[in-house]
């Protein structure tokens, strides 16, 4: 049974409807990521989950039972919030304390859980600074630690690393998810990054809009996301898309024209498409110099060498922007044509509302 | 334990009267099972609250207050009535028994009296050319000097008192009464709007122009304090003044207020405070016995004169010694014959804000004497 | 936050002290007024009821609309000019500069000490004979004979108005200091590196930011103003000829000086009704104009 | 960096603050010149700023002309304390409560307590002598701070709920989440956090009280020995002579005490409110 | 010649020394980007140049001048606050307007220059409203679009990013690299995400506890870092590190011995870390499955699997953290030995005191 669901939830500010009604399982346990464009409600529906923020229509319930109505602490979450939160007069050993004081632990089991906590986050210096005296990342971490020295059943993180540095916030992704494996607590985790989403979450939830675009595992996502939307939005950096048309579909091929990159026949079932104005999707990291099952020839406008990877950036003739991620450093130079390939089976469809079609 | 019963008896000022404790102690020994228990409060807010506490219905049994507000007291049966026999009225000075009396019976015990008198600066008069010894008799000369000191030295000539306080209705009640003249009558008929008053007035405004700069902006005191600098060559104030300028080292000199030209003789205004027995206190009896015990003959006389007070009696042989020792009291006690009270009025705050305002509004020039002594005749009507 | 109905409990428990308290100490006398203002009370034990009679006679009373129209201006000008030297000092004190701690404290004595001691002592400085003001312009030469300030109408009625600023100044001074300072500090950083001076981020910054306290601080002064008696009374008792006599002098001396407790009861629910009315057009106008400013 | 000041500045915002000091303390200082001269010599021209034969007479025989005058400072002391902590003690659970929980009805109750502070205590006086006098605390300290703190409650709530309202929301939401109550929230967040605005409210109030309040000693209280400063004051007042020097003198020495707890407090007034607390 | 340079910078807070003498030059036009773990001061150093902090000692220098005393104005500078820092009152077009409006610039102008940012920034449904109902990301994109409608020398950015979702995030980087481009201004931009730095940078700085660990180009820091600090702070995920012993050093070949890992003899040139403890590092993505010059057997632990590519972690017998970076989706498992192999000139050499040896 799901510990936490949500039915129907729905939220407005005034008139602004801002959550449009979403219904979601989460499992005892799990690790549930939320992403999705800023302003499309994450926060928001966090904030509800927490009892913050007054439910509109629908229910949360957690352990079968409905909690719409049930304060914070009934509920048994703890929660990071996007903006911290600390209490500006506390130190931050007692800001990290403060939920161990409210549940009156003695001063020795406070004291014990507060260094560990401070231990984990590196924060054992700062111990004894007000929260005006820190730097962002401090702060922000100084707010997980007031999360986790409580244990609860559910945790709510509101982009918890965002003020982070690539080192630090992978060892603490490394240590939230040993937490999450040491406490088997449920995790639900708001965050804009990409490795964060898919590194992290058991399930990934991509909201858009205040409504669910999908759920799934990551490589699920990666690998079939539903919708245009998704494609977009999973994956760094970002899905090629192309316009094309539908010339024939029998049940088994799609022949589809894509302008003046020419035909691709895909093997695809559906015969609703015949004729109809489609998008095709190409993830740059599945283009590889030279040539593939399908081959084009593009001119990088800008390259960019990561070290790890180069990314090149080039405008198709439809004018489309047209990515490729390829391994290392290859002698790419920008206004240089090269020759890329790329094959059908990494190909994704869309139909003319952005539905993928397989 | 034996009952004693406390006579409340609020005693406006500083500190309680000179001589009260001794009297008090006589008094109870005279009346076993009673006793007096006074409390002091000040000038500023004495009248307030002992017409708060009666207003809210715990009166004091005794209490200062001032003579005209006996009739509102009265006419709210608040206070019980304290007539005074033909004898006892005799023994007072004339019109004395007046200010407190109303409806034919007395409504309280004179305590205080303050008359006023024409105090002069000798040397300004020297220096403006006027003989230093010799001071108006009359409103015309009393104008006159005062115009000739404006004119030939760096003083006014004249203290005028218009400022919105009680103390310009006292001041203008002394030209009112050194010309015959008065407010209402015994029957409650205004008569303010009379040849005598309208004299008085233009004779104000006569001597605005030798008066010190801005008269609505001082009342007594301060019109005194200019006079002890050299500022006005001449005020009319009680007897306290007197003190001060010997205090100061001044060349002064104190005279009878000068006179209209309907004047029957010297007058002044005669402002008395009473002792006021309230209603419901239960001891009203005592009360009564108590004001007339602290103020009787010798006691008041020795209290009048720990304070600066005009005596009340012209009680003998101790006037002629007073007199003969200080002899700038005579002019205050000549002023008593044909001075008048301050006139007995039920809304005596409204009395007061009508006169002011008809003072006020001729000596800026606001209005001309006779246009504001209807004005404030018809007003008064309400007040009665 | 949810459970809206356990938070209006903890509110109403929050409030109870309060309210009880308010509800014996005030209310009850203030009911027991209102009941009044319908009676002819006064001195005398016993009262009648004569309904509106009270009422009639404040708006028939002649000089009525000029008191009150008199009260507006006085009060308006108190207010504001509170106002503005409030935040006049505040942006002072608020610099980073030395002694600061001592101006504050400086600041705060004509709040401190009792308002008839206070009053006293601008009575002295108006008196035209020996106070400061005429004593100094005399010193000085800009005038040439003593200028007694509480003679006149005019000079009276702004001298007023400045003892009232006066003693009101410490208080909105100290507040207006206070919410100051709650100004996060990197809203005034941004803003200087754009290149917005001091007096522009006084202006778009400070001020707007301001708003609720100069509401609140504007409207408890608006209170006090209006009500203030003890400042023209011990002045100029309303003069000279009436030219400073503001709604509560005016009921001070023909209701509560003549002890007219009905009368005196009705002109106070008139004038804290004008006050009310004054009030909430007052609070309309600053929120629609705080919101115009932020457009 | 952004509060460095030019030298023109610098003396710009002295000149400032030394007019500004100047209308706030030049009435002092005519007091003070006055509390120097001999009552003789108060009135005199020309107007000279310095006194001429100034002594400090006067701020020794006040204490014989008013015996009581330090008891008289001892119980304002006294009363406005008692009259704060009672005020502070109502009025931070009630602002709290204002400032925030919209519950129906808050904006009108709100109102009527402000609608308190519109009838001065002058039209009151008779039925509140009544009801203290049914209260049995007539002639008592009560009889001073019970009314007193009435009237200063009205507007300590008005002030400490816009204080209240800066204080970001979320920093309650997060003490909800971790289980505080609402209760515990108060008082270890929102507590500490308005300290700057509840000294302002508790100076205000106890200034009110000591200073301020003449009427309800006046009149509900009759022992001298009860009596507040205001009313010590007014025992200058002679009939016909006021001790101009001796009150001034006094006032000068009541007001001290006052100066004194600001001094203590006066740092509070000016502690930052939710500097680091949030990004926004 | 240098439009900023810092001399010995240095800043204390009370006790603290939290920069310890910086030394930089920054050319007019150039793209230099701050990186370092949290807390190092890349905030307190940012606003030292912006002249919000003062300068303990000294001095920071612009076209030439010392402008150690003067306002952030008269220093041609335009800053986005890692707290935002925007105006509670004012509408976001407001917000976005105030810099011009203190410039008095005319209100068609003013509107032209607000409409094209929130364009940028995808702000203009948002316009009207207050900051207190934006989200996160909205808010971070109206202090952006504060600091670029004014066009000042030099824009200083304190990770005005990091709120943002990857696909909002990649479309804002290019968007300023655009401006970069358009603009000519010099700008300075902390961050702490890995691709803005290598991609937006022409110059990295890497700061570490208020001092300069490395200049330098991206792919300078990558390829050659100087010490064991940057090694392990530029590159995700982490480089590896392994302890080892220099056997020898002939100033040709340096042999070390890597524990049960065997021997590995690498070109270099100093003998002086002859006999020495060193450390090498290897990049997991240098690492390819199956064998290269050198292979080792390791065991997965945990198994990233991103879509993109997949990342293993596994443990050395002397207990190191070893990561590998795979391409793609291979058929790993978790607890299943894989080989993995890597070349010489992909291995890194530090001495015993961290710096690089080459
Ligand atoms: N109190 C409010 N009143 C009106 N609108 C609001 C309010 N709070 C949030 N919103 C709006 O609701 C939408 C969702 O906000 P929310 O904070 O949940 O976004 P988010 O998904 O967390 O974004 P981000 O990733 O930028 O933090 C935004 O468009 C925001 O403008
Ligand atoms: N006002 C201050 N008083 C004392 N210490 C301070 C103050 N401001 C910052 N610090 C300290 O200075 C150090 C550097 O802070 P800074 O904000 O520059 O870090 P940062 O590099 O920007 O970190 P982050 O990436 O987390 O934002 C931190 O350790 C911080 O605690
Ligand atoms: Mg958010
Ligand atoms: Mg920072």
């Amino acid at each position: 049974m799901s510990q936490l669901s949500l039915k129907h939830l729905e939220k407005s500010f005034n008139e602004a409807r801002i959550i449009k009604g979403i219904d979601l399982e989460v499992a005892e346990g799990e690790f549930v990521v939320f992403v999705g464009p800023s302003g499309c409600g994450k926060s928001t529906l966090l904030r509800m989950i927490a009892g913050l923020e007054d439910v509109t229509a629908g229910e949360i319930e957690i352990g079968g039972r409905v909690v719409n109505e049930l304060p914070p602490v009934q509920r048994g979450i703890a929660m990071v919030f996007q903006s911290y939160a600390l209490y500006p007069h506390m130190t931050v050993y007692e800001n990290i304390a403060f939920p161990l004081r409210v549940e009156k632990l003695p001063q020795a089991e406070v004291d014990q859980r507060v260094q560990a906590a401070a231990k984990v986050l590196q924060l054992e210096s700062r111990l004894q600074h007000r929260p005006g005296q820190l730097s962002g990342g401090q702060r922000q971490r100084v707010a997980i630690g007031r999360a986790i020295v409580r244990q609860p059943k559910i945790f709510l993180f509101d982009e918890p690393l965002s003020n982070l540095d690539a080192a630090l916030r992978s060892e603490m992704r490394i240590e939230l998810m040993e937490l999450h494996k040491r406490l088997g607590s449920t995790m639900i985790y708001v965050t804009h990054d990409q490795i964060e989403a898919m590194t992290m979450a058991d399930k990934i939830v991509v909201l858009n809009a205040g409504e669910i675009s999908q759920v799934g595992s990551p490589l699920e996502l990666y690998h079939k996301p539903d919708n245009l939307f998704v494609a977009g939005f999973i994956g760094s950096p970002k899905m090629n898309f192309i316009s094309g048309k539908v010339r024939s579909a029998d049940g088994t091929t799609a022949v589809i024209d894509v302008g003046s990159l020419g035909t691709l026949s895909l093997p695809r079932s559906s015969t609703e498409i015949a004729g109809r104005d489609v998008t095709i999707g190409i993830r740059p990291e599945h283009l590889a110099l030279g040539s593939g099952e399908f081959t084009l020839e593009v001119t990088p406008r800008i390259v960019e060498e990561l070290g790890i990877h180069t990314v090149t950036y080039s405008d198709l003739p439809a004018g489309e922007n047209f990515l490729g991620l390829f391994e290392g450093g290859p002698e790419i130079t920008e206004g240089t044509p090269i020759s890329v390939g790329f094959n059908r089976a990494q190909v994704h469809l869309f139909d003319h509302r952005g539905q993928a079609v397989y | 334990a034996q009952d004693v019963q406390e006579i409340t008896f609020i005693n406006c000022g500083d500190e309680l009267t000179a001589g009260y404790a001794e009297y008090f102690a006589e008094w109870e020994a005279e009346n076993p099972g009673f006793k007096v228990a006074p409390e002091v409060v000040g000038w500023g807010q004495c009248q307030d609250k002992v017409t708060t506490l009666a207003a809210a219905g715990t009166p004091v049994a005794l209490a200062y207050v001032g003579s005209r507000t006996l009739k509102q007291f009265a006419m709210n049966d608040l206070i019980v009535p304290v007539p005074m026999t033909d004898e006892e009225k005799a023994e007072y000075y004339n019109y004395v028994p007046d200010t407190v009396t109303f409806d034919g019976t007395q409504w309280g015990v004179p305590v205080a009296f303050s008359t006023k008198a024409l105090y002069w600066n000798k040397d300004l008069f020297e220096e403006a050319g006027l003989d230093p010894e010799t001071p108006p008799k009359t409103w015309e000369e009393k104008i006159a000097f005062a115009k000739q000191i404006t004119e030939n030295t760096d003083a006014a000539g004249y203290g005028l008192v218009a400022k919105t306080f009680d103390n310009t209705m006292h001041q203008f009640l002394h030209w009112v009464y050194t010309n015959n003249g008065s407010v209402i009558d015994a029957e409650g008929n205004i008569t303010l709007n009379s040849p005598q008053v309208l004299a008085a007035l233009e004779a104000l405004k006569e001597i605005t122009p030798y008066s010190e700069e801005g008269p609505t902006a001082y009342e007594q005191n301060e019109v005194r304090a200019i006079w002890l600098d050299g500022g006005v060559a001449m005020i009319e104030a009680s007897p306290g003044a007197a003190i001060l300028a010997e205090e100061a080292g001044m060349n002064w000199g104190v005279a009878d207020l000068p006179l209209g030209p309907d004047a029957q003789g010297p007058g002044t205004l005669l402002i008395t405070d009473a002792l006021a027995v309230f209603k419901g206190s239960g001891v009203e009896e005592q009360a009564i016995s108590l004001a007339k015990y602290i103020t009787s003959g010798e006691r008041q006389w020795a209290a009048e004169m720990a304070q600066g007070l005009t005596p009340l009696r012209p009680l003998e042989p101790q006037t002629s010694e007073l007199v003969a020792e200080k002899p700038y009291w005579q002019p205050f006690l000549d002023g008593i014959e044909f001075g008048g009270p301050e006139p007995l009025f039920t809304d005596y705050i409204g009395l007061q804000n009508v006169m002011i305002e008809m003072v006020q509004s001729v000596v800026t020039g606001q209005a001309e004497p006779q246009e504001a002594l209807e004005r404030a005749a018809g007003e008064l009507e309400q007040y009665k | 936050m949810t459970s809206t109905r356990n938070a209006t409990l903890f509110a109403i428990a929050l409030l109870a002290p309060a309210v009880l308290y308010i509800l014996t100490i005030v209310a009850y006398p203030l009911v027991d007024t209102i009941i009044l203002s319908f009676t002819n009370a006064s001195l005398r034990p016993d009262h009648d009821f004569i309904g509106w009679a009270n009422y009639e006679r404040i708006f028939g009373a002649g000089n009525f609309t000029e008191v009150i129209i008199r009260t507006f201006v006085w009060t308006f000008f108190s207010v504001s000019m509170k106002m503005v030297i409030g935040m006049f000092g505040a942006v002072l004190l608020n610099a980073a500069i030395p002694g600061q701690a001592v101006f504050r404290i400086l600041t705060m004595p004509p709040w401190i000490v009792p308002m008839a001691i206070g009053i006293f002592m601008w009575g002295w400085m108006y008196n035209g004979q020996f106070g400061m003001i005429s004593g100094l312009l005399q010193n000085f030469g800009i005038i040439s004979k003593p200028w007694p300030i509480l003679a006149y109408g005019d000079s009276a009625f702004w001298a007023t108005i400045v003892t009232d600023v006066w003693i009101g100044v410490p208080m909105v001074t100290i507040y207006f200091l206070a919410a100051m300072q709650s100004i996060p500090r990197d809203l005034h950083e941004a803003a200087w590196a754009d290149g917005a001076g001091r007096f522009y981020r006084f202006r778009r910054i400070t001020l707007p930011l301001m708003v609720p306290a100069i509401i609140t601080m504007s409207l408890l002064s608006l209170i006090a103003t209006f009500n203030s008696f003890d400042i023209i009374w011990i002045l100029t008792q309303g003069g000279p000829s009436g030219q400073t006599t503001t709604m509560i002098i005016d009921t001070y001396k023909t209701a509560i000086g003549s002890r007219k407790y009905g009368e005196g009861a009705a002109r106070a629910v008139v004038i804290s009704l004008f006050v009310t009315a004054f009030c909430i057009v007052y609070f309309r106008a600053v929120r629609r104009l705080s919101q115009g400013e932020a457009k | 960096m952004i509060d460095r000041y030019k030298w023109y500045e610098v003396a710009g915002l002295y000149a400032g603050i030394a007019v500004f000091l100047f209308f706030v303390l030049a009435p002092f200082i005519e007091g003070f010149l006055v509390s120097l001269k001999p009552l003789s010599q108060l009135f005199s021209t020309p107007y000279s700023f310095i006194p001429k034969n100034g002594s400090f007479d006067a701020y020794i025989t006040m204490w014989t002309s008013v015996p009581a005058l330090g008891l008289h400072i001892f119980n304002s002391f006294f009363i406005s304390t008692v009259v704060t902590l009672i005020v502070v003690a109502i009025v931070v659970p009630a602002a709290y409560a204002f400032a925030r929980f919209s519950f129906s009805g808050s904006g009108l109750l709100l109102g009527m307590f402000l609608a308190v502070n519109m009838f001065s205590g002058a039209v009151l006086l008779i039925p509140l002598f009544r009801l203290m006098r049914t209260l049995g605390l007539l002639n008592t300290y009560w009889a001073m701070i019970v009314p007193g703190a009435a009237f200063l409650i009205p507007s300590s709530i008005w002030l400490l709920r816009t204080y209240m309202m800066r204080i970001p929301r979320e920093l309650d939401e997060a003490a909800w989440v971790d289980g505080a109550s609402r209760f515990y929230t108060l008082r270890r967040v929102i507590l500490p956090l308005a300290m700057p605005g509840i000294v302002v409210v508790a100076i205000m109030t106890f200034i009110g009280a000591y200073a301020q309040q003449f009427i309800f000693a006046l009149t509900f209280n009759s022992k001298t020995e009860f009596m507040p400063l205001p009313i010590g004051l007014f025992a200058f007042f002679g009939k016909q002579e006021v001790i101009w020097n001796e009150l001034m003198a006094a006032s000068f020495v009541g007001i001290l005490p006052v100066l004194i707890v600001i001094v203590f407090l006066q740092r509070y007034l000016v502690a930052g409110l939710t500097a680091g607390a949030i990004k926004q």
